[in-house]
């Protein structure tokens, strides 16, 4: 209860979101990175298609350097969201309002010319299926070095010979022979290897990985995330990392945005939210996964329900026919407020108790 | 590529071939006595015994198989009593002009299939596509007879500006390749074009994006190689329908090629030259779909070189 | 143009299922043209004003009614004073009987042989597949053509030759479906169960794998129109005095430049016919797409 | 356990490469040399990454695949040759579940209608399913009144709850779980799990539950055998082969979970950098 009058407070003095103060507005769209500067900056994103919403007014900010989880189960637009920042929406999906800053560049007034530019080069994305997301008939190196020789304007022959430096640095062993392998001569974990050194080729800053380890093993899995830790403490590249497992949030998040259908319904770094999850929907996640080294035999808690489809979404919040706390103030539509420290949510009764 | 792949395709071809020989050794016969059928009918009774003597037709089946299979290696595919010929012979100078007006045929398919393939995909959804489409299906569902008629009244007939039937000049070409091209184009631009979306909507297909690869880059480096391995099965194993359209085409366009021989053979019974045509296009399409085949492997690397190397 | 535009739904209509559910001017029209093909093939004797092979020497080669010619003979006549409109009627009973009869005959062994290779697998499979090899590689025109040559020339035979025109479609395709299902989908789960494998085949594959032989039949259908048509066209396929679309403009063919009405209007019912089984599943394809139907039906 | 409902004994299963994508003469051994035994209401739990031979094990287990070698027998008694109308009698009793529900159903029938026709195939009174009328049973799984829904017009955890009521319509003496849950989002798959263990406490019926996910496997499992290239490499209580494993596999698997908080990852870390300061 301390916490929701907290909340109110917190909500009176601040408001809702924009958390963190707006970049300066830059003039011509030049980019004026500053180190207060984040390197994405998404503001009121809306994604949709016919008649229905998939993404609703969604904002978040990535610094440089830092791992963002967005955290949610499979249909919560976790995914668009990020094809959304790379400007990869395909028809009939698309953005329908909001703004998306690659280090003070608004990406959505870009041409198509200007934003392939910047794909590969300023921001570079890993998919869930890397054996599915590698060109079949042509040797991985290749394919490595084709981002260097588009960006870089590198001859294919120099290309190589970097895009066999980077396979040697994200761990491959053999690096000059597995550069002539086809991606079905490869393990899903090596696959996902040579995805990263794809991404990492022109230093980019800011790296999307869209469920990058969830088709892997668990040792892979571990493998994967160690690199790519790893890697990121080099380079100080920031990351948006999409996952529905929370384990992973806890391995390599700093902060973490929680979507359900939709719209982000709890934000806050990684730690207040696993000590304190303030949304009912959180908590939820929290109570029902499951950890070899802690639980028990014995029943879950957990959430009945299932997530609505977008086209089916209840009137205010959306999490309200599976919510434990759920009353008539439900109805309207809680805001995203700030809570204590830089932890959000956006529910009437954040972190109260069941 | 593997010799065991090489090897398999191979024997694959080598099946088909001894089904197609005995397919056409059943059938023969299956129809009745080929001495009968061979030798005109007022051939006295103590001929047709000699006949049937020296053709082996008094032996067992299984011999005679052998029998026939053997005469087929030394090329003895019988005698056409029309033309009071070995048929292998008629056949074969027959074979030129077919070639000249299916290979036509056939660039033309390439080019204009492909192409307007192609062109659909890339323009999805926009007049182009929707025009290209509709052109497909009017030209797959048309008899090319009757587009070969067609074709005869207004450019031979009314506007007499090409000749209607008969070989010379290229002028002569045009109508029948145009003709026998048009439904095989339509087949080829319709799967061209399915393929090529197909492949656009892979995973890799987003990689190459995200990667910032310009588009004609994306087409022609990661699209294309991959739409191409179907692309080119499909125009080889549907060569079947080339040259079955070459024996309608050309009787209309009085073509004295393969097509117009087996049909007036047909016509007359002439059953060894018929045989030898059957055969001869049976090769064909053995020998064309063992290319293809190893095409297909040659393209595919999933194919070419064995799986399974390493793991994570 | 505007014709193509109807049958291709653009994703922003798939949101509206009123929409969609109505059917294209297109399709109305190709289905009227069926429609009418089929009326007029069971009624023909009815329809018809004049049979057949009922000769008027005094009516030799009349152009159409509208060109100028006599108004009993709506279509004109041909060469032997036939009327070419009831000659165009029966034509098109006896190509639509073949082609009926001949989808139906290699859709069924097709997908009986599917079944039985997707079923018993080993030699059983491979012997129907390598059939359908065979089939495959074999230009099938030519295939019919040797038998029409060995064997002679009746009616019976040429219908059961045509039927087997594309029966190794429907055998791969239900071979594949069949193993699909069986491999890991409901067939597989079912047989777990304990239902019987017949049952299985019967109750549940056959009424899941149909929408796709119904497209296959509207692929097969056209293809074995046009090879009648071709044979006959050529004068080995049906014989006079009974006619067929191609036999007709085989013989309007000699007088092409002179009387282009003899052969012209078989031409167009064949194009027709086969343009409007050709959209239509097309059409029926985009409907039964699973990945484009809507969630709730 | 001598009453062991299921028994697999030094049981293989054994592929022989074929064509191009194994080399010649090569046998994948999918599952070499594998004793399991399953008591009547208990949950066993397999364990292993993807090509350790978990699948193959729990289709030999429930008799929809023939061993090469070694004994499956169920009561004692081995099963029927597959396909035979003995084997169709069997599957009543040993049930199975697989990972993608909406494979299992046929898509062209209502739920009830294909539970109703795996009860007809075994001559099942429709009324008197496991927990009574059809109704029930749909009502005891959470699918109330959704009965006469198609399978596209359902969730995946309500599919899979539809197989699971189809399995228990037939009342059987075990149910192969083949990464039952492995599909779901993690809210359903929670719901599913407390439902499989309800399931269990009323029918008493067993389950071989086969995952990936360790923590899964030992949330359900009352023992666990974890899988390494087609063999056991560590049975035991689950309990215990997570408390303290001996195998190297095993810890190797546990070393690479994720951490369950923030709070855990950097306390693990700092014990690695420890232990590796110490060598």
């Amino acid at each position: 209860m301390t916490v929701s009058v907290l909340t109110r407070k917190g909500a009176g003095s601040t408001g809702a979101l924009p958390v963190q103060p707006r970049p300066v507005e830059s003039r011509g769209g030049t980019a004026r990175a500053t180190a207060a500067e984040p390197v994405l900056a998404i503001e009121s994103l809306t994604i949709g298609t016919g008649a229905v919403d998939l993404v609703i007014d969604v904002s978040f900010q990535v610094a440089p350097g830092e791992t963002l989880c967005l955290v949610g189960e499979s249909g919560c637009g976790k995914s668009l969201t990020c094809l959304a920042a790379m400007g990869l929406l395909a028809e009939p999906v698309r953005r329908r309002a909001g703004s998306v800053r690659l280090a003070g560049t608004e990406l959505t007034s870009l041409g198509d010319r200007r934003l392939r530019e910047i794909r590969g080069r300023d921001m570079a994305m890993i998919f869930q299926d890397p054996v599915a997301s590698l060109n079949p008939v042509q040797r991985v190196g290749r394919q490595v070095a084709e981002a260097l020789v588009v960006h870089e304007g590198l001859s294919m022959r120099s290309a190589m010979r970097r895009a066999i430096e980077l396979l040697d640095r994200v761990g491959i062993a053999r690096p000059d022979e597995r550069a002539n392998a086809y991606p079905h001569q490869l393990s899903g974990g090596m696959c996902q290897r040579v995805m990263i050194a794809m991404a990492l080729a022109c230093r980019p800053k800011l790296i999307v990985a869209d469920e990058a380890t969830t088709a892997l093993d668990v040792t892979t899995q571990a493998q994967i995330l160690k690199l790519m830790k790893t890697l990121q403490d080099e380079t100080g590249t920031a990351m948006i990392f999409v996952t529905h497992d929370l384990s992973v949030v806890a391995e390599i998040a700093d902060r973490v945005a929680v979507m359900y259908s939709g719209r982000i319904v709890e934000t806050g770094p990684v730690d207040a939210l696993f000590d304190h999850p303030a949304h009912p929907y959180t908590r939820g996640l929290m109570d029902c996964r499951l950890h070899a080294l802690s639980a028990a035999n014995g029943r879950l808690a957990a959430i009945g329900g299932t997530v609505p489809r977008p086209a089916a979404r209840p009137i205010g919040c959306a999490f309200r026919p599976r919510c434990p706390r759920a009353d008539a103030r439900c109805e309207t539509l809680p805001e995203l407020r700030r809570l204590f420290g830089a932890q959000t949510a956006a529910c009437h009764f954040p972190g109260a108790a069941r | 590529m593997s010799l065991r792949f090489v090897l398999g395709k191979l024997l694959r071809a080598l099946l088909t071939l001894v089904l197609a020989v005995t397919f056409v050794f059943v059938v023969l016969r299956m129809s009745g006595d080929p001495v009968t059928q061979m030798l005109p009918d007022d051939t006295p009774a103590s001929v047709v015994a000699d006949y049937r003597q020296m053709w082996g037709l008094d032996r067992p089946l299984p011999e005679q198989y052998a029998r026939y299979v053997a005469g087929i290696l030394h090329g003895d595919f019988g005698f056409s009593f029309r033309d009071d010929r070995p048929a292998l012979d008629v056949v074969l100078e027959r074979v030129p002009l077919s070639l000249e007006l299916g290979l036509t045929a056939l660039a033309l398919t390439i080019v204009l299939g492909i192409g307007g393939g192609i062109l659909a995909a890339l323009k999805r959804g926009t007049s182009v596509d929707h025009a290209t489409m509709a052109m497909t299906i009017m030209g797959h569902s048309m008899p090319n007879f009757f587009l070969g008629i067609l074709l005869i009244l207004l450019f031979a007939m009314t506007w007499r500006i090409l000749p209607s039937s008969g070989v010379g000049t290229w002028k002569h070409l045009i109508l029948p390749a145009v003709t026998l091209g048009t439904s095989y184009a339509a087949t080829v631009a319709r799967f061209t074009r399915s393929s090529l979306l197909e492949v656009l909507n892979q995973p890799f297909m987003r990689t190459a994006r995200a990667k910032g690869v310009p588009f004609r880059r994306r087409i022609l480096g990661h699209a294309l190689p991959n739409a191409g391995i179907p692309i080119v099965t499909v125009v080889g194993l549907r060569l079947g329908a080339l040259i079955g359209g070459a024996v309608v085409v050309e009787p209309v366009f009085a073509w004295p090629g393969v097509g117009q021989l087996l049909v007036n053979a047909v016509a007359f019974r002439d059953l060894a030259i018929v045989q030898t045509i059957v055969l001869l296009i049976a090769v064909t399409m053995v020998v064309v779909n063992f290319m293809v085949d190893i095409t297909y492997g040659w393209l595919d690397p999933r194919i070419r070189v064995d799986s399974g190397e390493a793991t994570a | 143009m505007s014709s193509t535009h109807a049958e291709t739904v653009s994703p922003a209509k798939a949101d509206a299922p009123r929409r969609r559910r109505r059917m294209p001017l297109v399709m109305v029209l190709c289905s009227g043209w069926l429609v009418l093909c089929v009326v007029l093939a069971i009624g023909a004797d009815l329809i018809a004003p004049y049979g057949y092979a009922e000769q008027s020497l005094l009516h030799r080669l009349k152009p159409p009614a509208f060109l100028g010619g006599d108004p009993a003979y709506l279509l004109g006549t041909d060469g032997l004073g036939r009327d070419v409109l009831s000659r165009l009627i029966f034509a098109m009973r006896t190509s639509i009987l073949i082609a009926f009869c001949g989808t139906l005959i290699g859709s069924t062994i097709g997908t009986i042989l599917g079944f039985l290779a997707a079923h018993f697998r080993g030699w059983v499979e491979d012997a129907v597949m390598l059939m359908v090899d065979f089939q495959a590689a074999m230009p099938f025109l030519i295939i019919a053509l040797a038998i029409l040559a060995f064997f002679g020339n009746s009616f019976g035979l040429f219908l059961v030759v045509v039927g087997f025109h594309g029966w190794e479609v429907y055998a791969r395709l239900t071979r594949g479906l069949v193993l699909q299902a069986n491999a890991q989908g409901y067939a597989f789960a079912i047989r777990t169960l304990g239902v019987h494998p017949l049952r299985i085949y019967v109750r549940h594959v056959l009424p899941n794998i149909l929408s796709v032989l119904v497209v296959q039949v509207t692929l097969n259908f056209p293809e074995i129109i046009l090879l009648e048509t071709s044979l006959s066209f050529l004068g080995l396929g049906v014989q006079p005095p009974q006619t067929s679309l191609g036999l007709m403009l085989g013989e309007g063919r000699n007088y092409i430049a002179t009387a282009w009405w003899m052969a012209i209007p078989a031409g167009v019912a064949i194009f027709l016919t086969t343009l409007s089984v050709s959209l239509l599943g097309d059409w029926l394809r985009d409907r039964l797409d699973p990945t484009l139907r809507t969630a709730q039906q | 356990m001598s009453n062991a409902v299921l028994a697999l004994q030094d049981v293989s299963r054994h592929y022989r490469g074929k064509g191009g994508l194994l080399r010649k003469g090569d046998t994948l051994r999918a599952v070499d040399g594998v004793d399991v035994t399953l008591a009547p209401g208990e949950t066993l739990g397999i364990v292993g990454e993807s090509g350790s031979g978990k699948s193959t094990l729990g289709r030999l287990a429930a008799g929809i695949e023939p061993p090469s070698a070694g004994n499956v027998t169920f009561k004692g008694k081995p099963y029927a040759p597959i396909g035979s109308s003995a084997w169709r009698r069997q599957r009543r009793d040993v049930q199975v579940v697989f990972q993608n529900p909406s494979q299992a159903l046929d898509p062209r029938l209502s739920i009830a209608d294909q539970i109703r026709g795996a009860m007809e195939a075994h001559r099942l009174d429709t009324g008197k399913s496991g927990a009574g009328s059809l109704d029930a049973l749909l009502a005891r799984v959470g699918l109330e009144g959704l009965g006469r829904r198609y399978p596209h017009q359902l969730s995946g955890g309500q599919l899979q709850r539809a197989v699971i009521a189809r399995a228990l319509s037939l009342s059987p003496d075990v149910i192969v779980c083949d990464e039952a849950v492995s599909a779901l989002d993690v809210s359903v798959q929670a719901q599913i799990l407390n439902l499989l263990q309800d399931l269990q406490a009323e029918f008493s019926v067993a389950y071989l539950f086969i995952s990936h996910d360790l923590g899964v496997v030992r949330h359900v499992s009352h023992r666990i055998a974890v899988m390494q290239h087609g063999r056991i490499v560590e049975a035991g209580p689950a309990g215990d082969v997570f408390a303290s494993p001996r195998n190297s596999y095993t810890k190797a698997l546990i070393a690479a979970l994720p951490a369950a908080s923030p709070s855990a990852r950097r306390a693990r870390d700092a014990k690695r950098r420890l232990d590796f300061a110490k060598v």
